[in-house]
């Protein structure tokens, strides 16, 4: 391996890693918050608006996202809405991501104990209080390893970026290959720079899991 | 524009070709997730173990394929495998084994979870009545565990199947390159030739995805009496 | 003709050396050979709707598998993408490289190249109103291009400081620049001409710049022998006109009529 | 136990009153035209078959189930109508039911102090200077920072009563609250209530735990098929010889020869 | 009610003799120094504080956990030692647990059919006919093709009975079998226990029933923290008047007043 290279290679991949990072997080974020409306409106079964999002999210899983971002980056202009690239990035991966929190958090929802909002209301708490105090930060709880995956799992969908001219980790790692043909050094800086950030990741997400459960959570 | 845009698909072998490459899609996801799920009902078992150096080895493996992307697997496997060993395989045999390789170990992990969450009184009750390892797995543990596995299988199905868009890589022509092919060779007497085509695409994913997502929730709600 | 003297060239050569024996031999010993070509960049090498190869690359492959093989059928075609023609080679999973490859010296130091059959420039297209004619007007805007290109290559290497927005598929280059996403598009001034061509409002602005980079097949490093038959081949192609008429069947319908094809073509 | 002060206080209108209550689940009648009285002080035990309706009262009363008809009125005021405000009702009325009620997330203390700071907006120290003590009177005021899970199930059933008591209930209602409990937890959890009711608590339980009943009660009810068959306010001879024949059959199930 | 054989059967070497026995998890020890002998046709029933250790010695004896010391003899044989065929011994051996432990995807049949036809071996038609006997001895011929969910509690724990019985054991062990039940559900498994006793059964029981336990047993073994405390022949002298005052201070629990 040509270490030379891969010194000179490494700025790139830091701010390819920096762009997944930052878009990344922005994306888990809003796919986050769509999945905690979504949930609860499916798991209070809320009239039309349920049936709706149901849609939603079997198009958003059965579909993939480059697909999503192809119709985003250039079938919006073709209707006269022109989104720039790390917009449509965002906006896929939240439409993405935010079906996949919504499953995993509704199952956090529906594995609360129904005896907890009977005791909750039975102490005179309101419904916005029974579900922001007792039933949200238990589903919340119980749905952490799932989340966790799923943010990984979008993390890594990032990759897909390249295809409407985001400078990912795949990105760089091909327009090396493609130019100077340094397949080896290419490969290995995306592998390693994927383990610099991803590791972490994951590591902090297994010990807030551990954490949950230590609390006291779900017995 | 748009409404004579929709005969790009009937141009040609164009239609035909897009549904050729969809069955590289299917054939590659198909296999890779059969055997997947075989697989790692067994590497899933594995992790169950009581056995501390089975355990790490099985848990090491499932880290490794969720940092490595499957790109740089299917890369390694095709292009190094060659230069190292100068045997040449056949790229969809190497798609199906990266695949397989993935799959197995998220597999193996949703079995894990599953078996781990079956009550302990289950294995009791079956080892009392001198039931041997094996056959509390296959009559007694196993069963059980497939309802709490479906649903995260299916969704691991479905994934397995939209990754299939990395194939390209490898020269295996799926159905989103075989679409690229023809809006490329289209776009000028048609303009709207992305439109129309990733628009077939996205359907077609949906058509082979929904179905299972639709059995998964099914099976789930047969499964909650 | 001439291409059935160089088949003659290439057996003698292998005659000489049977003990190891040569890719030639091999690609005749199998009676296919295996050429690597894109399949979504017309048009120079695509796949057309019925699902056959077509493009100017691709003619030039046939002939040339025409005079290996007796048969231009005799193809077993592999279609690459840019970021893995040399992985191809390197590991013996095509004989030959057709994909439009651009001659660098990064690349030959990996492949060995054969001689040319082709010259492209790199050109730049803007529109009407706002036209670049001079590459300084690129600083602090930012230019499309298509991944895998001599234009990235070039730009890259010679203006680190032009952002470029750089996009996998030929088609999704030339729709940002007519969804205003960048200031200019640079890609070889001959698609650049014909794109010009059906797109009214936007103009080349800039017909070439930077070295004459010449394209050229490919093989494995090393292997001599059939890139000497390939070089022997490509001469006798361009001296024969086989080239030009190959021109004429691709290039020539989807360039605009005012480019020369001197500009394009070998020893012309 | 009670008893003595029952006497006192039969003049006064009683505290909770079921007049002609009826509740079905779709076909199924769950409680058939229910009358009963709760005076202040009273404990009242209601016991009968799985299924005969008891958890069906005292989830009525609490406004966790809508009546079909009838009414049920606490001091005095009608809260089975549209209207009521449940809120304020439920603060008068505390309920325990079986383990498993706590929040898993929360401290014991977070627990007890969830409806005094967010229902009743009172002030933190003194909510939790009333915990305390309360918690102490229970035994566990070394748990309060405990979670849930630390604590055996007795113990967590001692926690859910003490919770039910920080609101200031007027009357308290008791779920089969040691079903799922060793008998030792039964009996730490029984002792509780044996203090609350020497104390003057009026209180409301259902229970299969019949020595606890016979020792504990004013008035023993018994239910089947969501009927009251037999109401007694003298427990012994209830236990000894009851006057309907299928509260006989009930009461033999718990014996052996 | 087995009192009477047993006087017939001690002159026969015992069907299962436990002798030293020690058991540690980790640190503490689940089982200290235990000796018992359990005869042909006898009940015996072990009582005793929650963790006291009375689930251990049955898990012991069935192989479901490893003894440290000390040695468990099935007719005789050792089956604590390494090498025991842990197959036929439990064979041998019929063992139910609390609630939930039928195999909830398989029907009634198929539950009680599994250990005939897969570990025995047995003929299908023959198996099922005696499964089919079986049932209806328990009350639930019916119930053959039902999945477990679709039992009551009670149900399911006869129907786990039957599936012991199917090996045909030389004796069975119960461990809390009605813990998790409501009283009628508690009442009808406890019949069928007491019809085993009466068939002349070997059977060794943990409850916390006290009236049955008086009831069914021959033998009544008290335990504390791992301990056999006290050993009573004779049954209702030890629930009036225990003669150990640990003993008497357990079965105070479940006395009131
Ligand atoms: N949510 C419900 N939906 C439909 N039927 C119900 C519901 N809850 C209770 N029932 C039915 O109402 C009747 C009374 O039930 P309830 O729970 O009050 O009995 P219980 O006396 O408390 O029994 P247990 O001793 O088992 O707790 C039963 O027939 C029961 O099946
Ligand atoms: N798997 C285990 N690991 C560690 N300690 C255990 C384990 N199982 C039981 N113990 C401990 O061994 C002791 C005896 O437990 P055992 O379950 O035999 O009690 P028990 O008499 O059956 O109680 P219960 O009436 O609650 O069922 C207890 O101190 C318990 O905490
Ligand atoms: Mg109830
Ligand atoms: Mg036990």
């Amino acid at each position: 391996m040509d270490l030379d290279f891969i010194r000179k290679a490494i700025p790139m991949y830091q701010e390819a890693a920096f762009l997944v990072l930052r878009l990344g997080w922005i994306g888990i974020i809003f796919a986050f918050i769509i999945g905690l409306i979504v949930s609860i409106v499916r798991y209070y079964k809320l009239p039309v608006l349920s049936q709706f999002f149901e849609g939603y999210i079997e198009l958003s899983r059965n579909t993939p996202l480059m697909i999503q971002l192809f119709f985003l980056y250039f079938g919006l202009p073709q209707v006269g809405i022109h989104l720039s690239a790390e917009v449509c990035g965002i906006l896929g991966l939240t439409f993405l991501g935010g079906s996949y929190f919504a499953e995993a958090i509704r199952g956090g929802l529906e594995s609360v104990p129904n005896i907890q909002m009977e005791s909750a209301s039975g102490l005179g708490l309101s419904n916005t209080q029974t579900f922001l105090y007792v039933i949200f930060p238990q589903a919340i709880a119980n749905s952490f390893p799932s989340i966790g995956a799923n943010i990984i799992f979008l993390l890594k969908e990032t990759s897909v970026f390249s295809a409407i001219a985001l400078a990912d980790l795949v990105f760089v790692a091909k327009d090396i290959m493609g130019l100077y043909y340094k397949t080896n050094e290419a490969l290995f800086l995306m592998v390693t720079t994927y383990l610099v950030f991803l590791l972490p990741i994951s590591l902090l997400i297994h010990f807030i899991e551990r954490r949950l459960r230590f609390a006291g959570f779900g017995n | 524009m748009q409404d004579s845009g929709i005969n790009i698909l009937f141009e040609g072998q164009n239609l035909q070709r897009i549904l050729e490459g969809l069955g590289q899609t299917v054939f590659v996801a198909i296999i890779s997730v059969v055997l997947s799920f075989i697989l790692g009902l067994l590497v899933g078992m594995l992790m169950t173990s009581r056995n501390i150096v089975v355990r790490f080895v099985t848990r090491l493996y499932l880290e490794v394929v969720r940092i490595v992307p499957v790109l740089v697997m299917l890369y390694i496997l095709y292009f190094g495998l060659t230069r190292w060993t100068g045997i040449h395989i056949d790229n969809r045999v190497i798609a199906i084994f990266v695949f397989t390789f993935w799959g197995t170990a998220e597999m193996a992990d949703i079995v894990r979870a599953s078996v781990t969450s079956i009550p302990k009184i289950q294995w009791e009750s079956g080892q009392a009545l001198g039931l041997t390892a094996g056959q509390l797995y296959v009559y007694v543990i196993i069963p059980q565990t497939v309802r709490r596995i479906v649903p995260p299988a299916i969704n691991l199905a479905t994934r397995m199947v939209k990754t299939t868009a990395l194939l390209p890589l490898i020269g295996i022509i799926e159905v989103i390159k075989v679409g690229q092919q023809v809006i490329e060779v289209s776009v000028k007497d048609y303009p709207s030739a992305s439109f129309w085509i990733y628009g077939l695409i996205f359907f077609l994913y949906f058509i082979v995805c929904y179905p299972l997502s639709k059995l998964s929730k099914k099976l789930e709600l047969k499964w909650q009496e | 003709a001439c291409g059935a003297g160089a088949t003659n060239d290439s057996s003698e050569g292998s005659v000489a050396n049977i003990e190891d024996k040569t890719t030639v031999d091999t690609i005749k010993e199998n009676d296919v050979i295996r050429i690597g070509v894109f399949g979504d960049k017309p048009p120079f090498s695509y796949v057309d709707a019925n699902g056959d190869n077509q493009g100017f690359d691709v003619e030039i492959s046939k002939k040339i598998a025409e005079d290996l093989l007796g048969d231009s059928s005799k193809i077993e075609w592999v279609i690459t993408e840019a970021a893995n023609r040399v992985e191809y080679l390197e590991t013996g999973k095509v004989d030959l490289m057709m994909a439009n490859f651009t001659v660098t010296p990064e690349r030959a130091e990996v492949v060995d190249f054969a001689n040319p059959y082709m010259k492209v420039s790199i050109g730049i297209v803007s529109p009407e109103g706002d036209v670049i004619t001079d590459v300084s007007q690129l600083e602090g805007k930012q230019l499309i291009v298509n991944k895998g290109t001599t234009a990235e290559a070039y730009f890259r290497e010679n203006y680190p400081d032009i952002e470029l927005l750089v996009y996998e598929q030929n088609t999704e280059t030339f729709q940002a620049l007519l969804d205003g996403r960048g200031a200019a598009l640079a890609h070889d001034n001959t698609l650049i001409f014909g794109w010009i061509k059906d797109n009214p409002g936007f103009v080349a602005g800039v017909e070439a710049i930077g070295n004459e980079d010449t394209i050229a097949p490919a093989v494995a490093k090393g292997d001599t022998a059939l890139s000497e038959w390939v070089n022997a081949e490509i001469d006798t192609l361009n001296e024969s006109g086989f080239i030009a008429e190959a021109y004429e069947k691709t290039l020539a319908p989807a360039f605009s009529s005012d480019i020369d094809p001197a500009s394009v073509l070998i020893n012309q | 136990m009670a008893r003595v002060r029952r006497g006192e206080e039969t003049l006064e209108s009683p505290i909770l009153k079921l007049k002609h209550v009826n509740k079905y689940y779709g076909e199924t009648q769950a409680l058939a035209d229910i009358q009963l009285d709760v005076a202040k002080g009273e404990v009242v035990t209601i016991i009968g078959q799985s299924g005969c309706g008891k958890s069906t009262a005292l989830r009525c009363i609490n406004g966790l189930e809508q009546i079909q008809s009838g009414s049920i009125l606490l001091d005095g005021k009608e809260i089975a109508a549209a209207g009521t405000s449940w809120k304020e009702v439920r603060q008068k009325i505390g309920m325990v039911f079986q383990k498993y009620d706590l929040f898993p997330h929360m401290t014991v203390l977070d627990n007890v102090l969830l409806a005094p700071l967010k229902v009743q907006k009172r002030k933190k120290e003194e909510a939790a200077e009333e915990a305390i003590a309360l918690l102490k009177r229970v035994g566990l005021e070394d748990k309060a920072h405990s979670f849930p899970r630390q604590l055996s199930g007795g113990q967590q059933q001692r926690v859910a009563i003490v919770r039910a008591l920080m609101t200031h209930p007027e009357i308290m209602l008791f779920d089969e609250v040691t079903a799922a409990l060793d008998p030792e937890m039964i009996r730490e959890v029984l002792n509780v209530i044996l203090d609350l009711a020497k104390d003057g608590m009026t209180m409301l339980i259902v229970t299969h735990e019949m020595a606890f009943a016979e020792a504990v009660s004013d008035k023993i009810v018994f239910m089947e098929k969501g009927n009251i068959v037999e109401i007694s306010e003298d427990p012994k001879a209830f236990f000894t010889q009851p006057q309907s024949q299928r509260a006989n059959e009930f009461i033999n199930t718990f014996r052996f020869q």
